[in-house]
């Protein structure tokens, strides 16, 4: 099982979509599951292909293309505000 | 190093810089306070009141990032100590969100911490903030100025 | 703005700045403090223990060379309030000498500004330091790097 | 009569001179007060010829060569150290 997250703007994106993917021994990245998540909601499709988007694994910042394992949390993160 | 819901005293902060160590001759403090009035996204004049500013962040991720920007500002000049507050949570218009506070021995190496760590908290910490403003609320858009602040920081 | 052989209270100095008005959103201060080493003045590895500083100043022209610096920092940034207080007299290591603290919209101003105050006041105040170290005194020497900083904001 | 001020370091050098001068008639000038200092000590007149000291009368900084009157202050001004 992997977890997903979304912070900030991306949070009013995810009523209807999946918050986890079974991990049925295929090889997964942060990118393959936006596209999943595409199919399911193409509006948060548009707002986690926008460039300023990034991609944290366990709470470490990844490229998109980094392989996820069965257990990991997947963080969605929209441009930071705090401060 | 601290998030947290509570608010924070600028005088115990204070304290705490100055009894840091010896030789502490300098401590700059910033403490970003939330305003009253909200510009409209995209626009100069219009502006709206305020009723809550909500903080949300990503608990341990948010905390690590914070102290690597610490250590950083350790690593760039000879600071004697580095205070961090961030408030999450629920807020008014006034109340106090971020302290940044930096004791060091002479008074240029305090301000240029306490600014690399303001821009670096700015953009770096995963931090967003929700606003409610007339009755309507919506995330808090990134600032061009405040990648402006940071990328002079780098190279 | 104070000259004073009292000490201050940076809590009292902050709430004051928070509440001097509408739409203050970054507050930015500055401590000066006696440091417990003194370096003998050409060196940079001799250092004295300071036991007392005497800070001479002179009255009325101070407090308007004072009004002066604070009023051309209003001159050059949007800011809200502005607060210096300066200790003369007789002050110990570790005792705070100087606050200046800057109130403004957005913290970029309130940044500079406060350096600004610093960088005038070190070097156009009328404010003198008296050094007693290891059973000898004498008078501080003006900083060169001051100076520098000080010029940075002309022309 | 005109009244002299000496701070700062400046201070350690006028145990021995004038603290005031009688303006009795004659055009007078800090530059020439600093002369008449000269002759009473020699060291106080190389502090004060130092080229960072500078002069104010009435509390304002002035030139070496402003006239003063009857009842003027002159502070004699050097390096400032505060902060």
């Amino acid at each position: 099982m992997i977890n997903l997250l979304f912070f900030g703007r991306l949070s009013e994106f995810t009523k209807d979509v999946s918050q986890s993917y079974e991990c049925a021994g295929e090889s997964m990245t942060p990118l393959i599951i936006r596209e999943k998540l595409t199919l399911e909601s193409k509006a948060l499709g548009q707002e986690l292909s926008e460039p300023q988007v990034l991609v944290a694994v366990n709470k470490m910042i990844v490229k998109w293309d980094h392989i996820v394992r069965d257990g990991d949390e997947i963080a969605f993160l929209p441009p930071v505000t705090g401060g | 190093m601290s998030i947290q819901e509570d608010d924070f005293d600028i005088g115990v902060e204070h304290l705490r810089l100055k009894s840091a160590g010896n030789g502490v001759g300098a401590i700059v403090t910033f403490t970003g306070l939330v305003r009253e009035f909200e510009s409209e996204p995209k626009s100069t004049d219009f502006q709206r009141n305020l009723s809550t500013l909500t903080l949300e962040y990503y608990p341990e991720m948010t905390e690590k990032l914070l102290s690597e920007i610490i250590q950083q500002s350790f690593d760039r000049w000879p600071l004697v100590a580095v205070s961090v507050v961030h408030r999450v949570g629920s807020l008014k218009p006034n109340d106090q969100i971020v302290f940044v506070g930096v004791a060091s021995e002479h008074r240029i190496e305090a301000f240029q911490a306490a600014q690399f760590l303001m821009d670096y908290l700015k953009t770096r910490a995963t931090f967003w903030k929700k606003i409610e403003a007339d009755g309507q609320s919506h995330w808090a858009e990134a600032k061009v100025s405040d990648n402006v602040a940071a990328a002079k920081w780098e190279g």
